[in-house]
């Protein structure tokens, strides 16, 4: 190999040569460059890259490779986390336990496996690296697939509602009002009548002369035709009605007084 | 005839159900030019406007519309569902001032008065707005004018607020008589 | 059968029309109560919920579907048009990062959960920038602190969660257990 070749950038670093003695396959930098979650993520890496078996792990075989890598990564001045550093102190510690000849079992205890505990974390932590993987593979909104929302129109103008209630609380205030000033008094047309007036004045609205009987509804019975007709006076006393005969008994006609036009 | 027709029918049902999914799942209205990015082949501005006319009627009879706006085509939905979508987001509806429910009464039980008559009633001046607001509203009108120095309008309320107020006639307001009885 | 064949058909096809606006214009799922409020008779939950089996059907060959999540009901866009969505937008959010997804799955399985208790899981510091990220997606919530020296903030995952991966609970995410076997 050249040694002037650069073949890889670590952090800017150029990498001219391959370390030596290494258990490390060449491609397995891009990983390195790739950064590892943890060393937790480190170690999986090699049991699975080296067929390993993550429930009886040969711990002198991974602790060499996994202290190698972290030389790997020294050498190149990376900056390793903390973690990195108190793994590699873990391995050894378990390693070495595991060469200390072990006490003698007896009826009622297990001797706990030092490696227990490391094992128990590499499996949960697998777990978790796995359903992470899982997660991302799951449809995700706005990722694989959009919501559905459908614009309504700027809103149509709120109306204030009026309720019978309000105007009756209108006018009742209006009243008491007026009871207080004594010399103004409030009475109350015969709303009927009233009513009338403005339905004469409207159906007047054309300006043309119209026949008096038009303007009585027969179908309304007699309590009607008398409002219409007192209507009609009241109209005609304020001059917003005009009433013809031309000759007696003739037809009656009515149009608006000129004022109301 | 449809003018799309000139597209195999396959086809264009696939294109409908692309371009409603595109323009449901559009936050913004959707350009015809867009719409081209859709279809895998190029159709013709008529084809895309037939097929967007096609899927407007297959929602004629739904709550939500495809509609035309400048900036392209959307969908909405329908003014008259405003109501049912109002009881998902209740707010609290606005109120019409004191002014204007005292000179609404004040029409509806004295008819026709004129604006000196309301004044005299409520014993101040009542503003042009006030009455503006009714007018607009399709509540009140004026139906003539009174023989008076300056001919002052007349106003009565209109057939619109007893349909509003779910009244038949007028008789059907509370009497006042009753009301002082109440007070 | 459907369960809703108790309703007049008239009114069947009225109140479909209705729920299907309304989920339609509303930016969050619908609830069940909500669309109680919808209706001007009370109808029963079995009736309402076979209306929606019915608005599922009459969309299954379309483009949009309606899914029930986590908070409700509501219309997406199925997955296979994905493809033709990104043509007007191809702008792809940004996948999460390793960091942000592992993070994510020890608070979706092992929830609530401390800051600690995730540094312990993956073996090294989880920076406050991941947690901020999964926040402000709105995946995740401080739902209380632990009884522990400091106080620590207890982390839980979010209905949002559930909703923008298309579930109604957290048992519909993949079983980690299942995961166990495949070690």
């Amino acid at each position: 190999m050249n040694g002037d070749t650069v073949i890889a950038s670590i952090h800017g670093e150029p990498l001219k040569s391959l370390p030596h003695d290494l258990y490390i396959p060449p491609d397995a930098l891009e990983l390195v460059l790739d950064a590892f979650q943890g060393p937790l993520d480190l170690l999986l890496y090699l049991i699975r890259r080296h067929n390993l078996d993550v429930l009886d792990i040969p711990m002198a075989e991974l602790t060499r490779q996994y202290l190698a890598y972290i030389e790997l990564l020294q050498q190149q001045r990376l900056e390793l986390a903390a973690e990195y550093l108190l793994m590699a102190a873990m391995l050894i510690e378990i390693k070495s336990r595991l060469l200390l000849p072990r006490p003698p079992k007896t009826a009622d205890e297990e001797v706990e496996d030092p490696r227990a505990e490391l094992m128990r974390r590499l499996q949960e932590y697998e777990q978790m690296k796995l359903a992470a993987q899982k997660l991302d593979e799951m449809p995700q909104a706005g990722r694989d697939f959009e919501f559905i929302e459908v614009k309504v129109e700027q809103k149509l103008e709120r109306l204030p509602q009026v309720a019978l209630e309000d105007l009756k609380m209108a006018f009742m205030q209006l009243l008491e009002r007026a009871r207080v000033h004594t010399h103004h008094t409030v009475r109350r047309e015969a709303l009927s009548v009233r009513e009338q007036m403005s339905h004469i004045l409207r159906s007047l609205q054309g300006g043309g002369f119209v026949s008096f009987e038009s303007l009585f509804d027969p179908d309304g019975g007699l309590p009607r035709l008398i409002v219409t007709f007192v209507a009609m006076l009241e109209l005609a006393k304020e001059y917003l009605l005009e009433i013809q005969q031309h000759e007696t008994f003739g037809n009656i006609y009515v149009r608006l007084g000129r004022t109301a036009i | 005839m449809s003018d799309s027709a000139g597209l195999p029918f396959e086809l264009q049902e696939k294109l409908k159900i692309i371009l409603e999914t595109a323009i449901l799942a559009s936050p913004e209205p959707l350009t015809l030019s867009q719409m081209n990015l859709l279809t895998d082949e190029p159709i013709s501005r008529r084809e895309l406007e037939s097929l967007l006319f096609e899927i407007q009627r297959d929602w004629q009879n739904r709550g939500i519309e495809l509609v035309e706006v400048a900036s392209g085509w959307r969908f909405r939905a329908r003014p008259h569902m405003q109501a049912y979508l109002d009881r998902l987001n209740p707010q609290k509806p606005p109120r019409y001032s004191r002014a204007v429910l005292e000179t609404l009464a004040i029409i509806a039980y004295h008819q026709p008065v004129t604006r000196g008559d309301i004044e005299e009633i409520r014993g101040v001046a009542v503003s042009s707005q006030t009455l503006k607001t009714l007018e607009s509203r399709g509540w009140i009108e004026v139906i003539g004018t009174k023989d008076a120095p300056g001919r002052p309008e007349l106003f009565a309320t209109t057939k619109q607020l007893l349909d509003d107020l779910n009244l038949r006639a007028l008789e059907e307001l509370p009497s006042p008589g009753q009301m002082m009885l109440e007070v």
